[in-house]
């Protein structure tokens, strides 16, 4: 969460993906900005986890261009990814670490948030009291709020989320939900794909079908 | 330089002769290979247009 | 806005890979028992005629240690490309090839290193003279690393397939073919009491040049994998 | 001139103009071939030493030639397509692959065979044949990396990667062997290369060496366009192709 009112601006322009030469989706354009969510919808194997890779700067699109404040994603590299953070399919954690260690880790990797500490950030996902567990011997719900824990203790203004509401109880949904709002709020942004219908207030929202 | 003593190459006919036959092999295996890939490939395609095609 | 510092970041992964290794360390023995294995059946296919045996002990043993650096390079990135770990150094703030090259020296330090420990018992195994052996150490210091880096990119070339063992030792034991022929003959060099200096200066010319490459290679080999 | 990249960049007109080329390139290959050989199996002299054995050499050497040239255009094509996104040079340097692999081969089996009447030996640990018997591995190499990675645009960039890392390693591994040739070699070094060059010896071989370079660009293009075919097969210029074949 950054709170720090600066705008940024992530824009796609004519995106194409070409996946085992099949077209996924082709001349995607869009505009994100500070305080608004990206929600992707589309069935199975349209391409939603594709095109959150191409956000990440994870792989280079077969057309188009994605670029942050104006330049080019893959021109700018790390200084782009610390205005980042991305919980995938999988969710990144290393069982052997204990939660703590997982976000220390998470936190050493990226541009820290010095105000929010590893223990507020298990706290906000009610993990705390987990934190020396090993991840190992946590829930699956439970390794799953971890993942979503390290997106507060990094200084992330877009959040790239791949289904963050997989394995979650109603509880689980509802705090998370209250976190994504709280950035949104405070001038973060969201790129997410789900199937679950995401209550995120007032929020901006720009809904992007991709099986159409 | 008889054709006699050409294919003779002063009794090293064996090695000389086998290593140009091996190396016509492979030249040739270079050429044909592009050429029969090409013609599966058009099969392939052709079949699978025919199929759209039956489709649509 | 702090920049994110590059060795605390390089320091952290660092300590990361040794906890995880302390928290599975009975797998670290697994190169060595490796190792000795190898070194073993040797003498049991050669035969055990001591002149002959200290002959090709530094071929032997190089081979060995060879055979099990690169069997160990699997787990470089395996774990991290199951869970997921791998993505996020791909999109984390430093820049992938420091991350990599601090994954490597957590390889080395785990695997490579302690190669050495069990050397000195198969120099004894196969009658390698005391000189020979401390020789034989030297290289082996000088030589895991490059084993270490150069593996890297072979890994990374084949994290993302599912049967990628089998073409990474293609790929990777013909670039270990120079450290293989400056070692093996430094050792055997040492035992004949020639001098070992070019050896070695080689050696180090190559840990350099790997050290600074690899992680380059590794870093853009690990982005395509992942693309 | 850039036009004349930037059209050759499209596949379509790749696959147009390389196809105009062949022909003309495969003539002048055979016929450079055919000249090299009358030349190097009939005028020239046999050798003092090697008799008329040494004629293996109009194919060996070039082809030892051919099998390190590949490696280097496979590598340098290969950078191209990851630095420039170029889709043709990864077409290119995919394509030379199997080719490069072939003259190694070729280099390979016809050395030992010229080996055998010299030294009674059919392999010998020569520097120059162990060095190539190590390229062959890393051609090998970039072949199996190439056919395991599904998706073939990132298995062509898997493989620039290996093909740029091995050329920076190629002279290192020439030099260690080299070096460890001389250790283990000892007094017997025999200069493996060719006799004294007499100039009807050497104008044969140099016409070969030009004869395998057409032929490498030929096929190459040959297969570069069945690769072009393949990747853009959904494209609608290669479905009329189709429908009018």
């Amino acid at each position: 969460m950054t709170g720090t009112g600066a705008i940024f601006c992530l824009e796609a322009s004519g995106l194409g993906c070409v996946r085992d030469d099949r077209s996924l989706f082709e001349d995607l354009s869009f505009r994100l900005s500070s305080g608004q969510v990206l929600l992707l919808e589309g069935r199975n194997g349209s391409g939603k986890t594709s095109l959150l890779r191409l956000l990440c700067g994870m792989r280079q699109p077969d057309a188009g261009e994605i670029r942050w404040d104006g330049e080019d994603i893959f021109g700018l590299g790390p200084d782009y990814h610390t205005h980042i953070a991305y919980v995938g399919h999988k969710d990144g954690v290393k069982h052997d670490l204990t939660a703590f260690e997982n976000l220390k880790l998470a936190r050493g990797l990226a541009a820290p948030n010095l105000d929010t500490s590893i223990e507020d950030a298990l706290r906000q996902v009610e993990l705390w009291g987990f934190d020396d567990v090993a991840a190992r011997n946590l829930s699956a719900g439970q390794q799953r709020r971890l993942a979503l824990a390290r997106l507060l203790v990094t200084r992330a203004n877009l959040w790239i989320l791949d289904e963050p509401f997989t394995s979650l109880d109603s509880r689980g949904i509802a705090i998370v939900e209250t976190l994504f709002s709280n950035h949104v709020a405070h001038g973060g942004m969201l790129a997410v794909t789900s199937h679950h219908q995401v209550q995120l207030g007032d929020a901006e929202t720009i809904r992007i079908d991709l099986s159409s | 330089m008889t054709l006699q003593e050409f294919f003779h190459m002063g009794g090293y006919a064996v090695y000389v002769w086998s290593s140009y036959a091996i190396a016509l092999v492979v030249l040739v295996a270079n050429v044909v290979a592009p050429i029969l890939q090409r013609r599966k490939l058009f099969v392939q395609l052709a079949r699978r247009q025919r199929r759209e095609r039956r489709e649509s | 806005m702090n920049t994110p510092s590059l060795s605390r970041a390089f320091a952290l992964l660092l300590w990361r890979d040794l906890l995880l290794a302390y928290r599975r360390r009975t797998e670290m023995i697994n190169p060595l028992l490796f190792f000795v294995l190898v070194t073993t059946l040797f003498p049991l296919g050669i035969g055990a005629d001591p002149a002959l045996l200290r002959q090709v002990a530094p071929g032997i043993i190089w081979v060995a240690a060879l055979l099990a650096a690169m069997l160990s390079l699997d787990s470089v990135f395996r774990s991290d490309f199951e869970d997921g770990s791998l993505e996020q150094f791909l999109i984390s703030a430093q820049p992938l090839s420091i991350l990599v090259l601090a994954k490597v020296v957590a390889h080395w330090l785990i695997t490579g290193l302690p190669l050495l420990i069990v050397a000195p018992l198969l120099g004894l195994l196969l009658d390698l003279p005391a000189a020979s052996i401390s020789t034989l150490l030297v290289t082996l210091a000088l030589g895991t690393p490059v084993l270490s880096m150069i593996g890297a990119i072979g890994v990374a070339l084949t994290v993302g397939l599912h049967r990628g063992g089998v073409i990474l030792s293609l790929l990777v034991l013909p670039l270990y073919i120079p450290v293989l022929i400056f070692a093996a003959n430094a050792v055997e060099s040492a035992g004949a009491g020639l001098p070992i200096v070019a050896h070695l200066s080689l050696l180090t010319a190559l840990l350099v040049l790997s050290t600074s490459l690899s992680p380059l290679a590794t870093a853009a080999a690990l982005k395509i994998s992942l693309s | 001139m850039l036009r004349f990249f930037h059209q050759l960049g499209s596949p379509k007109h790749f696959y147009r103009i390389a196809g105009r080329w062949i022909p003309w390139l495969a003539a002048a290959c055979a016929a450079l071939m055919l000249i090299g050989l009358y030349q190097g199996m009939v005028v020239a002299p046999p050798d003092y030493q090697q008799g008329d054995s040494y004629r293996i050499m109009f194919i060996h050497v070039p082809s030892a030639w051919m099998s390190l040239f590949i490696y280097i255009v496979m590598a340098v094509a290969g950078a191209i397509g990851l630095i420039w996104h170029m889709k043709l040079a990864e077409v290119i340097a995919i394509s030379s692959a199997p080719i490069g692999a072939s003259f190694t081969f070729l280099a390979l089996v016809t050395g030992s065979i010229w080996g055998k009447p010299m030294w009674g030996a059919w392999w010998v640990w020569d520097a120059r044949l162990t060095s190539e018997l190590i390229l062959l591995f890393l051609y090998l190499g970039v072949m199996a990396l190439y056919s395991a990675v599904e998706d073939k645009r990132t298995a062509a960039r898997a493989t620039a990667i290996l093909a740029i890392v091995g050329v920076v390693n190629i002279p290192i591994i020439h030099y260690s062997v080299e070096w460890w040739n001389t250790l283990h070699q000892g007094p017997t070094v025999t200069k493996f290369g060719a006799p004294s060059i007499d100039l009807r010896m050497l104008i044969p071989l140099l016409v070969m060496a030009v004869a395998f370079k057409l032929f490498y660009a030929t096929v190459v293009l040959m297969r570069a366009r069945v690769e072009v075919l393949q990747r853009e097969r959904n494209a609608q210029w290669v479905r009329e192709l189709v429908d009018i074949s």
